[in-house]
Parts: structure tokens; C-alpha cells; sequence
């Protein structure tokens, strides 16, 4: 019986590998590629150069996508991220207004007016009961509608001494990386550590089940945008430092379908309850590597949104593939045997003889 | 002055310590107002439209208005590795360009003064062109860098760090807010463009005719001064402007708005910050049995022949599209330690009904969304490499 | 056992005069309760008797229209499943609450997961299940094993334990024992009497009287809503019981067959067939007869229906129809070959449930014979109008109707399609007695048409009082065949593999 | 007249969309898909008059290959439409460009023009615009394709996929059925659209999101199995209403996002509450409810 039982432990810990573990390997398998393919053409991907662009390009997008993955984790969707990006530049840099000192106010002041709009996101789709799709759509307009009305084109202006923020390195890696990759660490620890953490994935798995068990789930969606908006409020931290000023226009560079894309790729269920930040940022590198190398390889630009989409939908239904399979694990009578590990021990001879009233002397 | 922010780019920093610039004029409810309007520039700009530019007027894109020359003597070297970060190919305008720089960089690699040409594109991005031009720094092997930004502003510190890295660094079409670059090319500028157009409607309607703005996006800052250009002159005349309108430069959305407008009265005249989508404005006009009004559009071709075929009052405004060989030219020119002008400033003359047809018959070939002052007929590759794309 | 064994019976929970109404059918009337420290209180009464809503209303899921509930002597009205946890109810629910992605750690967990410095101890997690599990003997169940690789039995162990877990004074348990085989259910006696000795009330639903009587110290019975009586187990004998329940005598329940009813030709046949569920399955059915599946949960019934049916596969063996083999490869080519399926998970998988009951009705034709779909669906109003469905018209979305309502139109989308063999799963379960009836007079009438007739049901009386034949699957397999009219214990030995007399009468 | 005229695409493409979101889908690839059939009719045509027929077939037959790829990927791949309309709008969108270097090449025909632009010359009205007689003829289309036995097992898929496969719908079929559907509207809207005001670079940009606004605004539930084609379409024609009433308001056009933005919310919300309503029992009561015990 036990090896019954350590036969499926085994086997079904080799199918989890699987799940962030195969982002990671098409991760090394893009790298190494784009590594030959770039060789080829007389390059070397490895160049400091090159590593250094390849994280820089991956900051950026890797802020939102961060936040993506939790309200995707709830079976949610966060379409407003482009527009609190380029809000949130625009106030960064409005409130520094050249003035050092002035940089922890803005900091601040993005983060309250952020989670703000997260908030309304979550009370939306939690009070209200709209689809994701359609609030956080309607919330981007009403910012959209808010800054075309406000700002006619860039504004404000960032210290120099912020600017480092996304200029400066600490060897080959960008600053703006190790940020990102510290609060991918953090959004880890907190999916992993936290009670909200761990009620993100049980409100995607199934609502009704984390309601029955006590999770008050509207809470958990609520925070789920607010950090999400947070998130983008820290990408929208990132464009002032590296803009030296705020920008509406970022909102129509794609942030948003683009984060959802590298949390797809990164291995998270769009129907929530399944995946995890270290899948995403593996997304967003695959994304970033790629980038790199169609920019070494002077791809046509029109040609890499091609690519792009062909790798994405593979990428997806390669994923998909392993989905359904998984579901061949509970076998009671199958071609290897019929060994399975479904069907639960027969006896149980090791539980000890209990005393006392058991249905025999009833 | 060399300010490259002057023209293209709005100073936000010099106007928000300095108010006084737009707070003492206490202009009339309909100028233009606030941030993107800076009066010096407006009227630089307006008076260079008469300026004669030094040099050939057979090439355009190498005359200057009131150049002042630098020296690039420390630039002088052998290498000839030419990197060009663009913004992005997104436009018919800049596709027209791109074609142009490339045919131009053709030439130039034959004659053996430009080895390895090295483009990356930012599909629109800012952030991806800081990018992109930090690859260029970080590679170490260009041996001039040329940019077009995506946005005014936001790509002011990547080109310092392009500067600072020692390698001649040119920027053109829209600036940034340095002046570390060692030239900034461009056409006269935004307001003069405008203003072309909106001095063209106040000339050829009568007094309290309508006029409708059609624009494109809002918060582009060169396609805002334009805007401001205009209202400032529309505010000086008898003209009433009916609206301003987005389309983000989509025919269908264009046709919807004028249909709307001329439904609900008449419409003498179309001023547009952009000429894309100028032929729906005007089909809009036949649609609905409308008498053609007095319009702006853009020197591009559908418009051109439109305008020729129907024989209406009208203007094409220009961007120098011709300022896409420029950057190239300078290049070449900075390697060999001649001077070029801090900022060359390009000539931009608007079509008339006097030359137009002229532009028409030398573009005969050329497909509907090509730019008929795009300066290429010189170059070997020309038609061809126009029409076939 | 008898109710005095109990000595200080301090009533912890008291639930008076409990009303609630589902889309104006009232499914509780006035129903009284009570529970006291140590005790095992009985729950029982038909499907749809109002079981379930009202253990559901104390666990805070729902929430009652009239009536009151007092713990402690204090009032209360659990808004939020929380609110009942906190104040120490938990719940093993029907329906399975479980998050398949997640370990059974974590699921036990749920929602109250251990902290330390504010974090998620997952480490503490894990051990106090490990500790929990063994404490429970449970030990081949391991902690970090994923939900969705477990057994349906695994499932509802692990669905126990977490209710176990709470430490709470009232545990209720909804059939905690319809997916486990014997052993199981040996185990779970062991642990109730363990909560017994702490003093925990338990509240015990389950449609198997032999563990009524093994377990329980009293016993409320309800039918259709309302409270019957409650009295001490030892009090009653299993037919006063059941009359009690069933409110006449079991006998008169199931109608005769129709004169003329005779067992024609083999119209299926299932010679060896087998997958990855089940196996060696040999199965006859003919036409005019009815063949009842019966096992345990979790034994292959339902997957023998859709294997036949072409929603999964029999990879070994062969299916035969009035005896030509024909190899179906979805349900699509089964109804073309004169096959229906009446889904036991009615409303996942027999109804479109914001669509009419007309648009319902019609489904099979629409999908499968378009052409003939008008002439078809002419039917419809006459066999819904057989079934005595209640509506109000055949535009009405069906996710308005009763249970029973929704489960003749899911029969009358069948019958439209007039099939040859009509396999039935579970086609009573959560329909109420009158509707009971209407489906055993269906399906006496189909089979005298000449309709042959595979039933699953796991209510052995229903088995034993329609069946000609029952088949008797344990684990995937067939484990022997026995006439119709046997009795309850014949068919329970076969199914879970024991001898009848083993235990103690019921 | 003229509204319906400039309403006409988006309530195609609202149909479109419609057949695939009632299935529980979504397509973000219409909007690329109008943008890539206008330039590959500019292109192909290149003004001459004798091509406009054969190129409206080729063109159709483009649309089906694009709607019968997103069909199959979703249905028989398992990719999630969301992910893979995606892809197809980043595919079209960089292809197109690819094909003609950036800007849109070639010209459009008279031929081709006209049913987007012309009409019939008539008494009262002026003119009887094309458009309108095209949209009348796929509304009748679409309206008899849902009472069909098609579009009841479309409805019913989209409600729930497994019963509907339990009864014998071969539900990969009828989605990608949808697809096409959806991609041959966005063809249909591409016809109209080039016609009506010829080529631009920017045309069909956004057009999805706009589409998928239209159709959740007539009530359709995203998720599937819920809304009527003509409430489809009249959340298409509310929303070009909108648009049209914020012009005649000079409603100032930079605040009009966020105007439409608050409204769309409210709408749906609003219609969240009334299905809501009936059913509510159903639900375990939100936990914003003020604690009671
Ligand atoms: N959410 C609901 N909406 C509408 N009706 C419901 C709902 N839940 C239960 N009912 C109806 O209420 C009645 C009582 O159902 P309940 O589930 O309490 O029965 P039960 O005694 O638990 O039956 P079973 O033995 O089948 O579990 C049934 O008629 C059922 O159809
Ligand atoms: N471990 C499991 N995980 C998920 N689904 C399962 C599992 N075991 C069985 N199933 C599915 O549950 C359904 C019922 O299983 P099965 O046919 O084995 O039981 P049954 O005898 O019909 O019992 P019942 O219908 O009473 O649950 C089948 O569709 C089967 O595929
Ligand atoms: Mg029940
Ligand atoms: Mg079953």
C-alpha cells in the first residue's frame, strides 16, 4: 500500500516539476536559440552588452506583469494597467518637479492614487459584480478620458538623482532589474507566505469553495488589484525615472495585453488558481531575450509582433497539451499496469485497534 | 540660440519657472492656451518662414535657415558604423521617410563613406527606444548615433547617456530637451505649420465662415503646438471654429465626424493637424451634396490628387518629409570634420495650387500615401524602391 | 448505545421553527432541532426532503427565512460560512469543497491557515496535517499530495479531516460516507466516537440506515420539508423508521410492471469491455427490461454510461446493439444509434440552464438530427405534458424549475430523440417523492414499449424495487449479478466485498 | 439614414462578436482583421475596377482561414481564445505590414467603394445607403441563424459546454463555426468601412475592444450562453448613439473616454444586478453584509 502511495507521490512530483519548471526550460531553450542564432550572425548574445539589455528590456514589463499575475491568479484581468502606468509618470514627475527632495511625496502620492484605482477596480468586480473584462476597461477610459484632458504631452520632470532609478547598474545588471526582481522576490514570499496569499489561488480555483471555507473573497480580489495597480504604479515609477518626465502616451504602447501575454506565457491559468510570479518573470524574460535578439538580428519590426504571436499561441497550447494530460493520472486500470495510485489503500493495517465503540458492539 | 527644446519641444521646465511667458500676454478665451503654447516660439517660427535658407534650393535637405555652424573637428574619424534608432515605421509619413534614409544610405555605403548601417525600431515605445539606444551605447562600436525619438521629452536622458558617450550623436524630426547632441535636424516646426494652414483658411473664407479642426491624438506635444498655432491665429480672425475634433487619423472616424458636423449646419472650412484621412474629411463633403469647403490637408498624394481633381480651395501644409536624408548626410559630414549646423533648421514651404500640379507629375507613379515633398528623385532607387516598399 | 449514555445532555445548539423558501417553493417548513453535547444525532429523510438546506442554513451557507437558531442559548445568524466556523460549526459538505490545484495541506487549511510573525507557517501546516492524519491513521494520505490526483474516497477524507480540523463543538457531515468503502467508513466510526468522548455534538446525515443505527444516539426524520419526529435510536426499528420517512410503505412505492412487459431481444450488449476505470465488464440488456448498475460511489457506474456512451471510451472489449458491434466514439453517433444518457450530474451535465425548457427539450435534436429537429421537437409539448412538468411555459429558463421539474425535462430532451436503450444515472437523486414516482411510471411505461432500459441508482431500494436484473460493480469491476426483489444486504456484500452476515443487523 | 449608415460596421462587427462571446469566447482579432482586409483590397485591387469581385472572394476566403484558424487553436489546441485571438491580432497586424512595408499600398475601386459609400437614389430619404441593405440582409441572416438548430446548440455550448456535448453537439465544430462567423462579419465590416472612406493606416485599430463594448452593453453575458443578436446589436447601435450624442453635446472630445468608460460600468452593473435579482438564493450571501452574530 505505502508503495503504492510512493509510487504516485513520486510520479506526480515529477508531472509538478512541470508547471514553472517548463517556463524556465523554454526560457534556457529561447536564450540558448537566440544565443546560435546570433552567433551566427557574428554576435555574442553574452556580451555584457547584451546581458545588461536583455534585463533592462525585462524591468519594465516584468513590474506589471508581477501585479498581472495576482488578479489573473483570481481569475481576474487587469486591462487598466496601461492607463495607471501613464498616470502615474505623469504624477511622479509633476510632483518631483525637479526637486530632490520632493522624490519620497511623489513616490508616495503614486502609490495612494494607484492603489486608489485598484481599489475602485476591485470594488467594481467584487461589489458590482462586473466582468473584469468590461471594469477595469471602463476604469482605463475614465483615466484615459482624465489625462487627454489634463495633458497635452509630456510633463513634470524628474531629479537626476531618481533618474538612476532606471539608468544606473550595479555591474552588468540594472538597477530597475534588481528592483523588479526584488519585488517579483516579495510578491513570492507573499503567494507563498501570506494567508491573502495563499486565498489568491484558492478564489481562482473555485470561488464558491473558498466562500464555504471561510475566505471572505471579495477582500481578496480587491487586494489582488489593488496590488496589481500598485504594481503598475511602480512600472509608471520606473517610466518617469527613465523618461525624465511623465508621459500619457505610454498607455497606448500595449502594457496591458502585453502583461497578460508573459503571465500566460509564464505558465499561470487564465482561469486562475494556478501558476505564480516565478513563472511570470520567466515570461517576461522570454519576452525581453527574444526582443533582444530580434533587435541583434535586425528583425523587421512588423515580423517580430508576427513571431511574437505565433510563440505566444504555441507556447499556450504547448502548456495546454500538459494540461490534459494530467487528467489521465487517476488511472484504475491503465496500459502501464493498472499501478495507478488513484484508488486509495485498501486497509489500514498500521492504524491502531481502537478502543471503544466502533459500529460492532452498536 | 541652439535650444533644440525651443522648437519641437516645449520647455516645460523653463515654463513652469517662468509663467510669465503665456500669464502676460492674457490672451482671449479662444488662443491658445497654457503649456504647449510658447509665444517666442511661435512667432521664431513664423518669421523663419520667410527667411531665405542658405544653400542649393535643388537639395532642400541640406539648405539651412540661419544656421549656426559647430565645429565637429573632435568627431573626425575613420569608422563609419552608423546607428539609427527610430521610433518607429508606424505612419505613412515615416514609412515614406524610412525609404528615403535607406536609398540615401545606399548611396553612401557605395561610395564606401558608411560601412555597417544599424537600425532598431521601438514599434512607437519610449521606453523600449531608451532601449534601444542604450544597446547602441552599450555595444561600443557606432560611430554615430542617429535618433528620432518617439516622444518630445521623454527620451531627453537617454540621448544625454547617448552623448556621454562620446560618440556624435545627431537627433532629428522631434527633440528632446539637451542640446548635447551635436546637430538637431528638423523642419521649421509645428507652429508654422499650423500656422500655414489656419492663415491659409482666415485668407480664403469670409469673415464669420465655420471652420472644423480635425486632429489626430491628443498629448503629442508637435501635433499640440500645431493645434496652438492655429488657435492663436483663429482667435486673431472672424472665423468661428466649430470644434476640435480626435480621429486618431482613421478615414471612417474622419467621415463619421464631418458627416455629423454637416448635419447639424454648414462647415467652410477643414483645418488638420495631420493630412491623413484628408480625403474622407472632403468625401464627407460630396456625401452629403456639400459645396467642397477651403481646407488644409498635407502634401500627401491622396489628398494632392483629390485637390486636383476636384479643383477646390485648398493648402498642403508640409513637414519637410525630405528631412529623412538629412541625418544621414550629416553623419557623414561629422566623420569628415566638416561643420554642420547646431540646429538645422529645414525649409518648409506648404504646396499651393501654384506648384501642385508640379509635385503631382513628378509623384505620377507614386502610391496614394506618399509625401510629394519627400526629397528622393535624385537618388538611383527612385521610383522603385517608393512604389514597391 | 442508547441516549442515556450520555449523561449531562446539555443542549449546545437548538434550531426552532427553520423556514426557507427556494424561488417561492418553500423546501423547509417550520423544522426543529437540537443538538447536544456528545451526542450523534441522525438526520435523514428522502432526497429533497430539505437535509442538506438545513444543515446548510447552520453552517451559514444559507440563511433562514423564519425560525431561530440558538447555540449556547444565545442567538445566532450566521451570514458567512466564517461567521459559523468562528463560532465553532463545521461542516462537511454534499458537494465536494475542495481546491483540486492545491495539496491536501493546504485545503485542510483553508482559509485559517497557521501564521507565524504573521507569515503562513507552511512547514507547521503540513506537520499538523501530518500529525492530524496520523492521528487519524490516516498515514498513506501524505500532506503535500495534490487534491486532484486523489481518489473520489481520498477526496472525501480529506473533506473530513478539514472538518475535523476545526476543533469545533458541532461537526454536521452530509453523507460523509457515500464515496468510502468499508474500511473507510470503519475509520470514520472510530473517529466519531473519539469527538464524542471530547463532547463534540455531531450532526450525521446519510441514506444508509445501518450506520444510522450504528452510530447515532437520536433521530430526526424529515419528509418534504417538515419535521416528522425525533426519537432516541434504540427507540425504533428500521421499518418504523423508513415508514416514517417515506410517509407509507416502501412497497407500494415503485409501480408494477405493465401487463404485456416481456424481456425481448438483447438490445445491448457489453462483452468484456474495459479502459482505464473499469474492466472486464460483461452486461446484457434486453429490450423491455430494466438492468440497475448498483455499487458503491466511485465503483465504475457512471463510467460504464459514458464509456457506452461515447463521452469516454471502452478501449478494451465490445459493445454490441441488437447484436451488431458498433464502436461509438461520441455521444453524437450513440444517439444516431438509438442511445440516450440521462446524466447523474444534472445540472452540470444534463441542462443549459439559462435556456427554456423548450430550447432544453430539444438540445439532442438541434445537435444531432438538425433536419428532423422541427418535426422532432413537435413531440415535446406531449411528452413534457406525460411527465406532468410544472412550468410556467416552455419559455421559462429551466434554471427556475424544481429539481424534479429540471430532471422531466431533461428525461422528456430523451425521450424526443425515442431511443432504443436509455441509460439512466441516478435519475431520481435530488427530486422529490411525486416526481419519484412520475420517473418510475416512465420508465415502467418505456419498458413496455420495448425500450430497454440500463439504470444506475444509488439508492439500493430503488435498485432492488425497479430492477429485473441488478449488476453489482465493486472497484471497476462486475462483482456478481443478482435478481431483482433481493434484499439491501445481498447487494451491499457484493458491492463492498463483505458477507452480509459480517455485521450486525441494521 | 446617415446614422445607420455609419453605425452599419460596428453592428456587423457586433454580430460577429456576438456568435463567438455567446459561445463563452471572446475574438480580439477583429480589429486587425478589418484593418488587414481594407489593405489587402487596396493592395490587390491597386484601382482597378475588374479585380473588385474576384478580390471581395479572396478576401472572404481570407476571412474564414483567419476565423477557422482561431477556431481550431481554441477548440482543438485548448488555448484560450483570449491568448490566441491575441496572437492572431499581433500576427495580422505585424503580417499586413510586413506585406506592404509599413503604410497601406494601391487603391481601392469605384466598384469597391460603393457598397460602403453609395446607394439607391430615392424619393424621401435621398438615399438609400447600401450599407443598410447589407446589414438588413445579415441581421435576417444572423437573427434565423440563432433560431436554427446552429444557433440553438451555439447558445446552449456557450451556456455549458458539457451538457451540450452530453446531448450530442460536437462542440469544437459549432465554436469554430463562430469563429468564422465572427471573422467573416469583420470582412463583411472591412467592405463597409473601406468603402465608406477608403484607406488609411489606421483603420480597425481598436476596433474590438469597441465590438466587445457593444455586445456586453445589449446584455450579453461574457461567458456565454446569454443575450439575443438584436440586443447585440442594439448595444452597437446605443454606443455609435453615444458617440453620436456626445458630438451633439460638444461634449469636449478629450473627456469623452471616461464619459463612456463610467457608462459602460453602470450598464453592466446595472444588468449584473437584475440577473442578480432573481436567482440570489442561489448565492451565498456577499460578505460585505454587516455581521449580525
Ligand atoms: N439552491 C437551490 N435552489 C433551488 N432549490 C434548491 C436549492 N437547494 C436545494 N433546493 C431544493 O430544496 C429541496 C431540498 O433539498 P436538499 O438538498 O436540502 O435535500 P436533501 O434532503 O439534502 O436531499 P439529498 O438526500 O438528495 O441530499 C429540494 O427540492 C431541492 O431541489
Ligand atoms: N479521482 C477522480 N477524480 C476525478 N474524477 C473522478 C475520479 N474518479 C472518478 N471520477 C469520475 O467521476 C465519475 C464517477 O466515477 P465512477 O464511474 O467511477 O463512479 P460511480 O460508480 O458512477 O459513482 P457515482 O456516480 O456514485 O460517483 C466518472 O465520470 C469518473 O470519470
Ligand atoms: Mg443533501
Ligand atoms: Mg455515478
Amino acid at each position: 500500500m505505502s508503495r503504492a502511495v510512493a509510487v504516485a507521490g513520486s510520479t506526480r512530483t515529477a508531472r509538478r516539476l512541470g508547471a514553472t519548471e517548463l517556463v524556465w526550460l523554454a526560457l534556457a531553450g529561447v536564450v540558448v536559440i537566440g544565443a546560435v542564432l546570433v552567433a551566427v550572425d557574428g554576435h555574442n548574445l553574452f556580451s555584457t552588452a547584451n546581458t545588461r539589455d536583455m534585463l533592462a528590456r525585462s524591468s519594465l514589463l516584468g513590474f506589471v506583469a508581477i501585479g498581472q499575475t495576482l488578479v489573473i491568479l483570481c481569475r481576474s484581468l487587469d486591462l487598466s494597467v496601461g492607463y495607471v502606468m501613464a498616470l502615474c509618470s505623469l504624477i511622479a514627475a509633476t510632483t518631483m518637479n525637479g526637486d530632490p527632495a520632493r522624490v519620497p511625496l511623489a513616490i508616495g502620492a503614486v502609490l495612494v492614487v494607484a492603489a486608489a484605482i485598484g481599489l475602485a477596480n476591485g470594488l467594481i468586480i467584487s461589489v458590482l459584480k462586473v466582468n473584469p473584462f468590461i471594469a477595469t476597461l471602463g476604469v482605463g477610459l475614465i483615466i484615459k478620458g482624465y489625462l487627454d484632458t489634463e495633458y497635452q504631452g509630456p510633463a513634470g520632470d524628474v531629479p537626476s538623482s531618481f533618474q538612476q532609478f532606471g539608468y544606473s547598474r550595479i555591474g552588468p545588471v540594472p538597477l530597475s532589474t534588481i528592483v523588479m526582481l526584488a519585488v517579483a522576490v516579495a510578491g513570492i514570499l507573499f503567494l507563498r507566505k501570506t494567508r491573502t496569499g495563499y486565498h489568491m489561488f484558492a478564489v481562482g480555483g473555485s470561488e464558491d469553495v473558498s466562500r464555504l471555507s471561510g475566505i471572505r473573497t471579495g477582500r481578496v480580489i480587491v487586494t489582488a488589484h489593488v496590488l496589481c495597480a500598485v504594481a503598475a504604479g511602480l512600472a509608471g515609477l520606473l517610466l518617469a525615472a527613465r523618461f525624465g518626465t511623465g508621459s500619457a502616451l505610454v498607455y497606448d504602447s500595449g502594457y496591458d495585453l502585453d502583461s497578460i501575454a508573459a503571465v500566460v506565457l509564464g505558465g499561470t491559468l487564465l482561469m486562475g488558481g494556478r501558476g505564480g510570479i516565478g513563472g511570470t518573470i520567466a515570461g517576461v524574460l522570454i519576452l525581453a531575450v527574444l526582443d533582444t535578439v530580434f533587435n541583434i538580428l535586425e528583425v523587421d519590426p512588423f515580423f517580430k509582433d508576427v513571431l511574437r504571436g505565433v510563440i505566444i499561441v504555441a507556447a499556450v497550447a504547448i502548456y495546454a497539451r500538459r494540461q490534459i494530460d494530467r487528467k489521465a493520472s487517476r488511472v484504475r486500470f491503465g496500459g502501464d499496469g493498472g499501478s495507478g495510485g488513484s484508488a486509495p489503500p485498501d486497509p489500514v493495517p498500521d492504524a491502531p485497534v481502537p478502543a471503544g465503540s466502533t459500529g460492532g458492539n452498536a | 540660440t541652439d535650444e533644440p527644446a525651443d522648437t519641437a519641444a516645449p520647455d516645460e521646465s523653463a515654463a513652469a519657472e517662468d509663467p510669465g511667458a503665456e500669464g502676460e500676454e492674457e490672451p482671449e478665451q479662444e488662443t491658445a492656451d497654457g503649456e504647449f503654447f510658447v509665444r517666442a516660439d511661435f512667432e521664431r517660427q513664423l518669421a523663419q518662414r520667410d527667411v531665405e535658407p542658405e544653400g542649393d534650393p535643388a537639395t532642400p535637405w541640406l539648405q539651412a535657415i540661419e544656421p549656426e555652424y559647430v565645429d565637429t573637428a573632435e568627431f573626425a574619424q575613420d569608422g563609419n558604423t552608423l546607428c539609427f534608432s527610430n521610433a518607429s515605421v508606424s505612419n505613412p509619413w515615416r514609412v515614406t521617410g524610412w525609404i528615403t534614409m535607406q536609398q540615401q544610405v545606399e548611396v553612401l555605403q557605395q561610395q564606401g563613406l558608411i560601412g555597417e548601417f544599424r537600425v532598431s525600431d521601438a514599434a512607437d515605445d519610449d521606453n523600449q527606444q531608451i532601449s534601444d539606444i542604450q544597446a547602441f551605447i552599450d555595444a561600443g562600436d557606432c560611430n554615430a548615433i542617429i535618433i528620432s525619438p518617439s516622444t518630445t521629452a521623454t527620451l531627453t536622458p537617454a540621448v544625454e547617456a547617448a552623448c556621454a558617450s562620446g560618440v556624435p550623436v545627431i537627433v532629428f524630426d522631434r527633440g528632446v530637451n539637451t542640446d548635447c547632441m551635436v546637430t538637431f535636424i528638423h523642419p521649421i516646426g509645428g507652429y508654422a505649420y499650423g500656422a500655414d494652414a489656419a492663415e491659409f483658411l482666415v485668407e480664403n473664407l469670409e469673415p464669420g465662415s465655420t471652420v472644423l479642426a480635425l486632429r489626430i491624438l491628443p498629448g503629442v506635444d508637435v501635433l499640440e503646438n500645431r493645434w496652438a498655432a492655429a488657435q492663436e491665429i483663429f482667435a486673431d480672425s472672424e472665423l468661428e471654429v466649430l470644434g476640435d475634433e480626435f480621429t486618431g487619423g482613421d478615414g471612417a472616424e474622419i467621415k463619421n465626424i464631418v458627416t455629423q458636423y454637416l448635419q447639424r449646419g454648414e462647415v467652410d472650412g477643414i483645418w488638420m493637424d495631420a493630412g491623413d484621412g484628408a480625403v474622407a474629411a472632403i468625401e464627407a463633403f460630396e456625401d452629403t451634396g456639400n459645396d467642397y469647403p477651403v481646407m488644409a490637408g498635407e502634401d500627401e498624394l491622396s489628398f494632392m490628387r483629390k485637390w486636383q481633381e476636384t479643383g477646390m480651395t485648398a493648402i498642403a501644409p508640409v513637414y519637410s518629409n525630405f528631412q529623412w536624408r538629412t541625418p544621414i548626410l550629416a553623419a557623414t559630414m561629422i566623420w569628415a570634420g566638416e561643420q554642420v549646423p547646431s540646429e538645422w533648421v529645414l525649409p518648409q514651404d506648404p504646396i499651393t495650387e501654384a506648384d501642385r500640379d508640379d509635385f503631382l507629375e513628378r509623384n505620377a507613379d507614386m502610391p496614394a500615401l506618399h509625401y510629394a515633398k519627400f526629397g528622393g528623385e535624385d537618388l538611383p532607387g527612385f521610383p522603385a524602391a517608393w512604389q514597391d516598399r | 448505545m442508547s441516549s442515556d449514555v450520555v449523561s449531562p445532555a446539555t443542549t449546545l445548539l437548538r434550531m426552532s421553527g427553520i423556514e426557507k423558501s427556494f424561488l417561492g417553493v418553500q423546501v423547509l417548513h417550520g423544522v426543529d432541532l437540537d443538538l447536544r453535547a456528545g451526542e450523534v444525532h441522525a438526520l435523514i429523510g428522502e432526497n429533497g426532503a430539505g437535509k442538506s438546506t438545513l444543515m446548510k442554513i447552520l453552517a451559514g451557507v444559507y440563511q433562514a427565512d423564519g425560525g431561530t437558531v440558538e447555540l449556547d442559548g444565545q442567538s445566532v445568524r450566521f451570514e458567512h460560512p466564517l461567521q459559523a466556523q468562528q463560532a465553532g460549526v463545521s461542516t462537511v459538505f454534499q458537494e465536494f469543497n475542495l481546491l483540486p490545484e492545491r495539496t491536501v495541506a493546504e485545503n485542510v487549511f483553508l482559509g485559517r491557515e497557521p501564521r507565524r510573525n504573521r507569515l503562513v507557517d507552511a512547514a507547521r501546516m503540513n506537520t499538523d496535517t501530518q500529525a492530524l492524519l496520523e492521528d487519524l491513521g490516516l498515514t498513506w494520505l501524505r500532506p503535500a499530495t495534490r487534491v486532484r490526483s486523489l481518489s473520489v474516497a481520498g477526496q472525501q477524507i480529506v473533506e473530513i479531516v478539514k472538518a475535523l480540523s476545526y476543533d469545533a463543538r458541532i461537526i454536521s457531515m452530509d453523507e460523509p460516507t457515500a464515496a468510502l468503502a468499508d474500511e473507510e467508513v470503519e475509520l470514520l466510526y472510530r473517529l466519531i466516537a473519539k469527538l464524542k468522548e471530547r463532547g463534540v455534538a455531531i450532526l450525521y446525515v446519510s441514506h444508509r440506515l445501518k450506520e444510522i443505527f450504528d452510530l447515532s444516539d437520536r433521530v430526526t426524520i424529515l419528509k418534504d420539508g417538515a419535521l416528522v419526529d425525533t426519537v432516541a435510536t434504540a427507540d425504533i426499528t428500521s421499518d418504523e423508521l423508513v415508514r416514517k420517512m417515506v410517509g407509507r410503505p416502501i412497497s407500494s412505492f415503485f409501480p408494477d410492471k405493465r401487463p404485456g412487459t416481456e424481456a425481448g431481444d438483447v438490445r445491448l450488449e457489453i462483452r468484456q469491455g474495459g479502459n482505464e476505470q473499469v474492466d472486464g465488464i460483461d452486461l446484457t440488456v434486453r429490450a423491455g427490461e430494466i438492468v440497475a448498475l448498483a455499487g458503491l460511489q466511485g465503483s465504475g457506474r457512471t463510467e460504464i454510461a459514458h464509456a457506452l456512451f461515447g463521452v469516454d471510451r471502452f478501449t478494451r472489449g465490445q459493445v454490441l446493439l441488437d447484436g451488431r458491434v458498433v464502436t461509438l466514439r461520441s455521444p453524437r453517433q450513440a444517439v444516431r444509434s438509438g442511445l440516450a444518457l440521462v446524466t447523474e450530474d444534472r445540472k452540470g451535465e444534463g441542462l443549459v440552464l439559462n435556456q427554456s425548457v423548450a430550447a432544453n427539450a430539444r438540445l439532442v435534436l438541434d445537435a444531432v438530427l438538425p433536419r428532423r429537429a422541427s418535426q422532432g421537437a413537435r413531440r415535446i409539448p406531449g411528452i413534457l405534458s406525460s411527465l406532468e412538468l410544472v412550468s410556467r411555459g416552455s419559455s421559462q429558463e429551466v434554471r427556475f424549475l424544481s429539481g424534479g421539474n429540471q430532471q422531466k425535462v431533461v428525461l422528456a430532451k430523451w425521450l424526443a430523440t425515442e431511443p432504443k436503450v436509455i441509460v439512466l444515472d441516478e435519475p431520481t437523486r435530488g427530486i422529490d417523492v411525486g416526481a419519484k414516482e412520475r420517473v418510475y411510471t416512465l420508465m415502467r411505461e418505456l419498458s413496455a414499449q420495448g425500450v430497454a432500459i440500463l439504470m444506475i441508482s444509488s439508492e439500493l431500494p430503488e435498485v432492488i424495487g425497479m430492477a429485473d436484473r441488478i449488476v453489482v460493480l465493486r472497484d471497476g469491476r462486475v462483482a456478481g449479478e443478482l435478481p431483482g426483489g433481493v434484499d439491501e444486504e445481498t447487494v451491499m456484500a457484493l458491492a463492498t466485498g463483505h458477507q452480509a452476515d459480517e455485521r450486525g443487523e441494521p | 439614414m446617415a446614422f445607420l449608415k455609419q453605425a452599419a460596421p460596428l453592428m456587423i462587427l457586433a454580430i460577429g462578436q456576438y456568435f463567438v462571446i455567446v459561445s463563452g469566447e471572446f475574438d480580439l482579432s477583429v480589429g486587425s482583421l478589418v484593418g488587414a482586409q481594407v489593405v489587402i483590397a487596396a493592395a490587390l485591387i491597386d484601382g482597378e475596377e475588374g479585380r473588385t469581385v474576384p478580390v471581395i472572394l479572396l478576401m472572404l476566403g481570407f476571412g474564414i482561414l483567419v476565423g477557422l484558424v482561431n477556431g481550431l487553436i481554441t477548440t482543438l489546441l485548448k488555448v484560450q481564445s483570449f491568448i490566441t485571438t491575441l496572437g492572431m491580432m499581433l500576427v495580422l497586424y505585424g503580417a499586413i505590414r510586413l506585406w506592404t512595408g509599413g503604410a497601406p499600398t494601391g487603391a481601392l475601386s469605384e466598384a469597391f467603394r460603393q457598397p460602403g459609400r453609395g446607394g439607391i437614389d430615392m424619393a424621401v430619404v435621398r438615399q438609400l445607403p447600401w450599407a443598410l441593405m447589407i446589414l438588413a440582409g445579415i441581421v435576417i441572416v444572423a437573427v434565423a441563424v440563432m433560431r436554427s438548430s446552429y444557433g440553438r446548440t451555439l447558445m446552449a455550448t456557450g451556456d455549458n459546454e458539457r451538457a451540450a456535448a452530453f446531448a450530442g453537439v460536437r462542440v469544437w465544430r459549432v465554436r469554430t463555426l463562430a469563429f468564422i462567423a465572427s471573422s467573416v462579419m469583420a470582412t463583411l465590416a472591412a467592405i463597409l468601412i473601406g468603402g465608406y472612406a477608403g484607406v488609411t493606416a489606421q483603420v480597425g485599430q481598436g476596433l474590438e475592444f469597441t465590438a466587445i463594448t457593444a455586445v456586453v452593453l445589449g446584455g450579453v453575458v461574457l461567458g456565454g450562453g446569454k443575450g439575443s443578436v438584436v440586443a447585440a446589436m442594439a448595444g452597437a447601435l446605443t454606443l455609435e448613439a453615444l458617440f453620436v450624442l456626445f458630438n451633439q453635446l460638444s461634449l469636449p472630445s478629450t473627456i469623452r473616454p471616461a464619459v463612456q468608460g463610467v457608462i459602460i460600468i453602470a450598464a453592466v452593473a446595472y444588468a449584473a444586478r437584475e440577473r442578480a435579482r432573481p436567482r440570489h438564493h442561489q448565492e451565498v450571501p456577499s460578505q460585505q453584509q454587516p455581521n449580525e452574530a
